[in-house]
């Protein structure tokens, strides 16, 4: 149960840290810590107390006992998706300081309804 | 055969001759009136045919000689569609509405015809004239829709034969009747209402570039516009006539008090008529329809 | 033999030509834009062939490692989702056709890798069967959107860019999410396998996960307070992605609502308060519409409000309403596609995006003011063009039920239609009927910017005059998606 | 025979299109092609002549099937589109030669043609929705080519036409959600056997489509601007046959879906009207003077006519909503009437617009003598239109005055007739600005319009007597329409109309002649007396002042001034004014709604906050807001 | 037999004409001073049928009133040409026969007859309206016996007229 909260408390900071931090790093960081406690999230849903390693060729462990492989796969993919989508977010700040040199989000507003 | 055509002949005659003597009394009266001695009894006739035989005439155009033709062709044509003592004419292929658009007719081709003069003080006459028309066309459009509404025809030698025997429509309905008075006095353009014709403001206003021979005709169209419009309100309100003479004698009743009015009255200014036509007049044919209605 | 009409080549044709864009760059040089051509002219063959298929059995399956459904990803197109691809590919095919003289910028070929993979990422989104791998898709989509967005790199695309980047990781969060809690309760990741034993549950207990994967497909596909990125984004991209991503992202990712809201969670008839967030959409969409002076602005308005148009059209709930729904979708891919294509080849020659600027050009690029009117029309909704057909049939589905709310919704509908109406007549009238300030040199677009926008114009006016077919096929791709057994059953027991 | 009607159709959209790409080869093959096809036109509509054709069913669509069908009263309809649409682009050849874009031009002009023709042969609401509609855009596409000022107006037409057309839409589509059939045949059926409430809707949803069309007030805020700023030759085409598809489409609805039983029976009836008519009367009443008064006031030419056309079609509209027979004839007798005169006042003022470039008519005058064939056209239109005998404009006039005195409707009746007079005014008021009065120095040159252009005026003058001499010509067809629709068919004679069809008989032929013959007796005098000699038109009465070319001597600015005294008042409100404040106040609140998309990040992403939350906690209360 | 008729239409004609004078009074002195009570109710000229009239195409008789300056004679032309034949001219009081009491001023013209063709003078200054009645009568009697051919003369010198009008107005 505490994994849910802290999943859910993650990704409650970083959209805390998306809607109130005016720096673009911070703002990155929000980004992180969304994907983080997703992350965190899919793995504690397959997460079998005292399990192990699903790992079926060294048998003797009983198919109870293993961790569910599924959500770790889908973690392993959620969390290179997120660092491409972090690193292209990270270039994204590199261009807009070259504009702006700045970055602060309150100064790059050129585009309005 | 004869007949027909005998009737075609004699019924301008004679509503020329109604008309004209209306003109000389009217000249006659009115002298009187101002205590004067008047001039000689025929001098319309006299005028006209001088005018007639005038020996120089001018015209702007076509469309100003056809004006007074055409007028006086429209004056002739409403005469067939009236009906006189003891007889119906062509009131069978017009009736009452009918009649009120060809009685326009005369109007609207003099209009044309006196524009053409390139005249402004024409051009301002008519522009008069046609909102006065405006203004006593509601009162008299309802006017003649109580008559209809009353005698459920819109035929008016029926209307004319219902009312036989003293059954005026002026007694039944007299408050119609006074609105068709005074609605009559406008289409005949006296005072107060002569805001068209104005001899002191706009040189008599359509007549201004008229004269000679186009004048003359005109002097005959007014002659026979005298008799439409006092033959149209005896028909209507005063039930006709059973014979000529008491025809004439109801039209030159009506035609004497006009003329006192006209005497006696100064001019309105023309939105000042339209005002007072949309207001008391109307007002009082509305409340005859109503009671003709609710009845 | 190999067989073609296998859907799984769909996703692989262009994930291979992708990368050999990657690879073949430093040798090939220039001659890297005709590899996107040659991938989504496969692709088309592979639609084409998959076309006689659908239509006698209703729906194709694939597997892949030649397990059976429920424990393998599989794809799986059926009327519906035949009719997006096809869309989808056949933009595809047109607007690299058309990247081949509008792409100056470099890197070239970065752009026609990310052009490739957002084309792929969004046909991949529409067949797959599987609802982490629908993930995986709407990220490749994203990230490559992200990318295509801030191409030109300026101070415009950066801000769009990063705006459009927080916005769709935040999207994509939450709907993983919303994934993974379906996962915990069921099990399985298969769509068709889901749906079966989700059936057991409450309502209630449906609702989070619900809510969570609608948010996240609702930001991509600009629904209402989610869209605030569109209006930027779109603009900032090159026109040609703009094409896509109006014509078909957006819709795409409707598709992927439609797709849980009706075949997982059968939350169809249920949950009509999805019309407010179509007709808000359509609202603000068409109201912001009106006041834009930047023409590919305005256009990105527009596509907001035909999007809500055709998600309200869906959350009638009824087969009428999702069969008028295809259809609009179906028009507005084609039209707003058209119309960014064209406002491309237009920009690209007078220099400016402020519609003032574009007066005069009816008698100067006539081809391209023609192509224009004509989607503009189609998109209106005029007679006698195609968007009148699903304009009418989305109105007399709404009235099936004649009532107060029925009636408001019509008088909004049209109401929002007529505003359309107004701003792409006034567009028209600056480029019809104004005389230009100054003589300006303009000259018509290449040849080779031309020829997708004609392409699909013949298409529009094709489907205008003869629109029977596809109103009948989209009744059928209503009726089948309604009926979900189709979809479960041979998913899970087909094969 | 039942293919014979798609080719009908058919023939003015091939003809647009064959006149657009003729005119890339020569100019000449273009006007041969656009003259050729509504020629054809035109002919093929005496093959369907007094007939009957139902049901030509030339597709299928959401299960309902599209019908082309033809009845007398379309027929009527039909007749006017296509002779005025044939005369338009004979008009058209002189008048626009030189313009840009005129392969578009005649394009569009065959298309109007043809979506109107569409509109009069539709035997369901699809169809006719769809050329509705397409009528609306192809001839906004008309208008707005008529200068700068003509794109505001335009603007204005198609936002109003949409409008209207939109509210069509909202009840064919509650009709297709019970029918699941829009033939007319299917649709009345439906009508007879629905509630009150939703024939109500209905007719009062598809009403407010074709009063825009047909600019009853307060909806015709559109047409003053659009029929003043159109082309000159698409305003005869736009007052002519345009506003009377919202009549023919009005006829249809209350004949053709309606009845005047069902009509009656949706409301109490006390009147002599079934309530939902007799308010469709008084609306029509009250344009009919409104706009005569407006018309009265007016300084340019073409606005004038304009306002006419508004009060004119409010007597079709008056008659056809009457109910009886008498009053349905007059009402589409007007309209025939209405195109033939109204377009043949647009084509001669077009054609003044052509020779001196300009419609205010503060600034012409006198050119009767330098255009008089122009001025003769001019002057059968007034005649006509005034409802004054022998012509054509007359005998409708009667029979919808008699209709009304028949019913007894005293009070509309009044409003008519008042309507009537007053439209002296205007006329003469357009025919002394333009023809008589004072010819400008600037025009002393002007020339009378070529022949092409005077050929639709010498064949509208003609019409206006045949039809005002000889009304039974039109009455055949009317009568046979009246009996399409199920309503007693009117009796008639060939020269008007026999005792017991109206409160009186009229005999057209009776009149004009005894006028014919008056007029040939006083002519006959006249020419007996001395002959005039002519005088140049400075040789005029100016209390002895000399009136020279410099002076203008001329009344013409504020013809009626004095009589705006008196109607001013009642024009402090406009219907005008009041949409515009609309319009400006949805535009104000649009504005502040689009202030959502406010460019911040931060804004955004909350949204997503708050939208997750509303999303579940909509469907944590189980989804149904209702 | 013709000329019988002729003669006869003509004698009726000018009898008929001599009833019926429509004047149009050109008021450009004092002179007219004396005109309303002339065609009031205490002299009543239209027992004579002689009416005002307005505009020069109506009228018979132009009533030159007073003298006549450089300007006015401009107007009065005008207004001649315009009248319709048969016309007569009217000189009225002393002003108009010779200038009067301003015969020595720059811009009065001393002798009307000189511009255009005038029928009758009435000497005073100004006329009773006994005079002008009588001088009316006396116009009937020119106009019944033929005399009163003012506008035949103006035809005739023409170039006379014009050339003195020419030399005055410039």
């Amino acid at each position: 149960m505490i994994y849910y909260i802290g999943a859910f408390l993650l990704i409650a900071i970083g959209l805390y840290a998306i809607i109130i931090k005016k720096n673009l790093i911070k703002i990155l960081i929000g980004l992180d810590l969304i994907a983080s406690g997703t992350n965190l999230l899919i793995v504690s849903i397959g997460y079998v107390k005292g399990g192990t390693a699903p790992i079926f060729s060294k048998g003797n462990i009983l198919a109870k006992m293993m961790v569910d492989p599924v959500p770790q796969a889908l973690t392993l993919t959620a969390i290179v998706i997120g660092a491409s989508e972090l690193a292209l977010a990270a270039a994204f700040v590199v261009i807009l300081y070259r504009h702006y040199g700045t970055l602060d989000i309150k100064k790059i507003r050129s585009l309005k309804w | 055969m004869v007949r027909t055509i005998l009737i075609a002949i004699g019924i301008p005659l004679l509503a020329y001759g109604f008309g004209v003597s209306f003109m000389m009394f009217k000249r006659k009266i009115a002298a009187r009136i101002q205590r004067r001695y008047g001039p000689t009894f025929i001098q319309p006739l006299i005028d006209t045919f001088k005018l007639l035989s005038k020996q120089e005439n001018i015209s702007h155009g076509i469309m100003y000689d056809l004006g007074p033709i055409l007028a006086l062709a429209a004056s002739m044509t409403v005469i067939f569609f009236i009906p006189i003592p003891g007889m119906k004419l062509m009131t069978g292929s017009a009736d009452l509405i009918a009649l009120l658009y060809i009685m326009v007719i005369g109007s609207l081709v003099m209009a044309l015809g006196a524009g053409e003069s390139a005249n402004p003080n024409s051009t301002i006459g008519i522009a008069r004239a046609l909102t006065l028309m405006l203004g006593y066309d509601l009162p008299f459009v309802i006017v003649v829709i109580t008559l209809v509404m009353k005698y459920h025809t819109t035929d008016l030698y029926k209307i004319m034969q219902m009312q036989t025997g003293g059954h005026w429509a002026m007694w039944l309905l007299p408050l119609s009747a006074i609105v068709g008075f005074i609605v009559t006095y406008g289409a005949l353009g006296e005072h107060p209402f002569d805001v068209a014709v104005a001899p002191h403001e706009i040189a008599t206003g359509p007549m201004a570039e008229y004269g000679g021979k186009h004048l003359g005709l005109l002097m005959i169209n007014h002659a026979f516009h005298i008799y439409i419009e006092l033959a149209l309100f005896v028909d209507l309100f005063m039930g006709g006539a059973s014979n000529l003479f008491y025809f004439y004698a109801k039209m030159f009743v009506i035609f004497v008090i006009y003329v006192f009015f006209d005497e006696v009255l100064p001019r309105f200014r023309v939105d000042d008529a339209v005002r007072f036509y949309w207001r008391w007049p109307t007002i009082l044919a509305l409340l005859g329809l109503i009671i003709v209605l609710v009845r | 033999m190999v067989n073609i009409a296998n859907p799984i080549l769909l996703i692989a044709i262009p994930l291979l030509f992708a990368f050999l864009i990657a690879v073949l760059a430093p040798w090939l040089k220039k001659g890297v834009k005709y590899i996107p051509v040659i991938a989504f002219g496969l692709n088309l063959l592979v639609v084409f062939e998959l076309i006689p298929d659908v239509l006698d059995n209703g729906i194709v399956i694939a597997t892949t490692a030649g397990i059976k459904p429920p424990f393998a990803i599989n794809v799986a197109v059926d009327r519906l989702s035949l009719f997006l691809v096809l869309i989808a590919t056949l933009l595809g095919f047109l607007v690299s056709i058309y990247n081949l003289v509008y792409i100056k910028e470099e890197p070239a070929e970065k752009f026609h890798i990310l052009f490739t993979l957002l084309v792929t990422g969004i046909t991949w989104m529409i067949v797959t069967g599987d609802l982490f791998n629908m993930f995986v898709a709407f990220e490749v989509t994203s990230i490559s959107a992200f990318g295509l967005v801030g191409f030109h790199r300026d101070k415009d695309a950066a801000e769009a860019g990063f705006k459009y980047l927080v916005m769709g990781s935040i999207g994509a969060s939450l709907l993983l999410i919303g994934v993974v809690m379906l996962y915990a309760a069921t099990g399985t990741l298969n769509m068709a396998d889901i749906a079966e034993k989700i059936m057991r549950f409450t309502f209630k207990q449906k609702l989070l996960p619900y809510a969570f994967i609608f948010t996240g497909l609702g930001i991509e596909g600009a629904l209402f307070p989610l869209n605030a990125w569109l209006p930027d984004a779109h603009p900032a991209a090159p026109s040609s992605v703009s094409s896509i991503l109006s014509g078909i992202m957006t819709t795409a990712a409707i598709y992927g609502i439609i797709r849980v809201t009706v075949t997982i969670f059968n939350y169809y008839q249920v949950i009509l308060f999805l019309i407010l967030f179509g007709l808000l959409t359509l609202m603000f969409g068409e109201t912001a519409a009106f006041f834009q002076k930047d023409i590919k602005r305005m256009l990105a308005y527009s596509t907001i409000g035909q999007t809500g148009l055709f998600f309200y059209a869906f959350s009638l709930g009824s087969i009428n309403g999702m069969q008028g729904a295809f259809l609009q979708m179906m028009n507005h891919s084609l039209a707003k596609a058209t119309l960014f294509l064209v406002v491309g080849g237009i920009i690209f020659s007078v220099g400016s995006r402020n519609i003032d600027d574009f007066a005069g050009i009816g008698r100067k690029m006539k081809l391209s003011a023609f192509l224009f009117a004509i989607a503009a029309f189609s998109l209106m909704g005029l007679p006698p063009f195609f968007g009148f057909w699903s304009k009418l049939k989305i109105i007399f589905a709404t009235l099936e039920r004649v009532n107060v709310y029925t009636i408001a919704f019509v008088v909004i509908v049209l109401f929002m239609s007529l505003i359309e109406a107004a701003y792409f007549f006034r567009v028209m009238q600056v480029m019809f009927f104004k005389e230009a300030k100054e003589e300006k040199e303009v000259r018509e677009a290449p040849a080779w910017m031309l020829i997708p926008a004609i392409t699909l114009v013949v298409i529009i006016l094709v489907l205008s005059f003869y629109p029977t077919p596809v109103i009948n096929f989209a009744h059928k791709a209503a009726a089948d998606l309604v009926g979900r057994s189709v979809y479960i059953n041979s998913v899970l027991g087909g094969l | 025979m039942d293919m014979s009607l798609g080719v009908l159709l058919a023939t003015p959209f091939v003809g647009g299109i064959l006149a657009y790409l003729g005119g890339k080869i020569h100019r000449w093959v273009r006007y041969t092609f656009a003259i050729l096809f509504s020629l054809l036109a035109f002919i093929e509509i005496f093959f369907f002549y007094n007939t009957t054709v139902g049901n030509y069913v030339w597709g299928r669509l959401f299960g309902s099937v599209l019908v082309l069908q033809i009845n007398p009263i379309s027929w009527i309809f039909a007749f006017i589109v296509t002779g005025i649409s044939f005369l338009v682009i004979l008009f058209s050849i002189n008048d626009v030669e030189g313009h840009k874009g005129l392969d578009f031009y005649y394009l569009e002009l065959l298309f109007v043609e043809g979506a109107m023709l569409g509109i009069t042969l539709a035997g369901d609401l699809i169809t006719f929705f769809m050329f509705w509609e397409l009528m609306s855009w192809t001839s906004y596409f008309l208008i707005i080519q008529g200068g700068k000022k003509s794109i505001t107006a335009g603007y204005k037409y198609i936002i109003m036409s949409v409008i209207g057309a939109y509210s069509m839409f909202v009840a064919i589509a509650m009709v297709f959600g019970r029918a699941h059939s829009l033939v007319f045949k299917n649709v009345s059926m439906l009508l007879s056997q629905s509630s009150p409430a939703f024939v109500i809707w209905f007719f009062v949803l598809f009403g407010i489509g074709l009063f825009v069309k047909a600019a009853v007030m307060p909806l015709h805020t559109w047409l003053p601007d659009a029929h003043s700023e159109a082309p000159s030759p698409v305003s005869p085409l736009l007052s002519g046959v345009l506003i009377k598809m919202g009549a023919y489409g009005l006829t249809v609805l209350f004949y053709g879906f309606l009845s005047v039983q069902l009509i009656g029976k949706l409301a109490p009836t006390i009147l002599p009207t079934p309530l939902l008519l007799y308010i469709v009367e008084w609306l029509a009443a009250i344009s009919i003077v409104l706009a005569t008064f407006l018309a009265i006031l007016q300084e340019d030419a073409k606005r004038l006519l304009a306002y006419s056309s508004i009060s004119q079609i409010g007597y079709v509209v008056l008659g056809i909503a009457m109910g009886s027979s008498l009053g349905i004839a007059g009402g589409l007798f007007h309209a025939l009437n209405h195109a033939i005169f109204k377009s043949l006042l647009f084509f001669v003022i077009g054609g003044v617009i052509y020779r001196t470039g300009t419609r205010n008519m503060s600034e012409l005058g006198g050119l009767i003598k330098k255009m008089p064939v122009s001025f003769i056209g001019a002057l059968f239109g007034i005649v006509a239109l005034s409802g004054v005998p022998p012509l054509n404009g007359f005998v409708s006039k009667w029979m919808i005055y008699e209709a009304l005195l028949q019913k007894k409707e005293v009070f509309l009746l009044i409003m008519a007739f008042v309507g009537s007079t007053g439209a002296f005014l205007y006329l003469y008021r357009f025919i002394h600005s333009v023809f008589l009065g004072q010819l400008p120095e600037k025009y002393k040159d002007v020339k009378e319009v070529p022949f092409l252009m005077q050929l639709p005026i010498w064949i509208l003058s003609a019409l206006t007597i045949v039809f005002g001499i000889w009304p039974g010509l039109a009455m055949n067809v009317i009568a046979q329409g009246e009996k399409f629709l199920g309503i007693t068919p009117i009796k008639y004679t060939l020269y008007g109309f026999p005792q017991g069809t109206a409160m009186s008989s009229l005999k057209v032929i009776n009149i004009s002649s005894v006028l014919i013959i008056a007029f040939i007796v006083v002519l006959a005098l006249y020419l007996m007396l001395p002959k005039e000699r002519f005088v140049s038109q400075y040789d005029t009465y100016a209390a002895g002042q000399v009136v020279t070319p410099e002076t203008k001597y001329n009344y013409s600015y504020g013809f009626y001034m004095f009589f705006g005294r008196v109607i001013n008042p009642i024009f402090k409100w406009s219907a005008d004014k009041m949409y515009e404040a609309w319009a400006r106040a949805t535009k104000v609140f649009g504005d502040y709604m689009r202030r959502v998309y406010t460019g911040n990040l931060e804004t955004y992403s909350s949204y997503i906050v708050v939208l997750i939350t509303i999303v579940a906690f909509v469907l944590l209360i189980g989804g149904k807001l209702w | 037999m013709d000329k019988m008729t002729e003669e006869q239409y003509r004698a009726i004609s000018n009898m008929l004409r001599k009833r019926s004078l429509w004047m149009l009074h050109y008021c450009t002195g004092c002179g007219a001073m004396e005109l309303p009570p002339t065609m009031t109710s205490r002299y009543d000229m239209e027992r004579f049928g002689i009416v005002p009239y307005v505009t020069p195409r109506q009228a018979d008789i132009l009533l030159v009133t007073g003298y006549v300056n450089v300007k006015t004679l401009k107007r009065i032309i005008t207004v001649y040409e315009q009248m319709l034949d048969p016309k007569y001219v009217i000189g009225f009081g002393s002003c108009a026969i010779n200038g009067g009491i301003y015969y020595d001023s720059y811009s009065v013209i001393n002798r009307l007859d000189a511009y255009i063709p005038v029928d009758v003078y009435i000497a005073g200054c100004m006329p009773r309206p006994e005079a002008i009645i009588t001088m009316f009568k006396h116009l009937m009697n020119l106009i019944d016996s033929g005399k009163a051919d003012g506008y035949k003369r103006y035809k005739q010198n023409y170039e006379f007229y014009k050339n003195n009008q020419r030399k005055v107005l410039g």
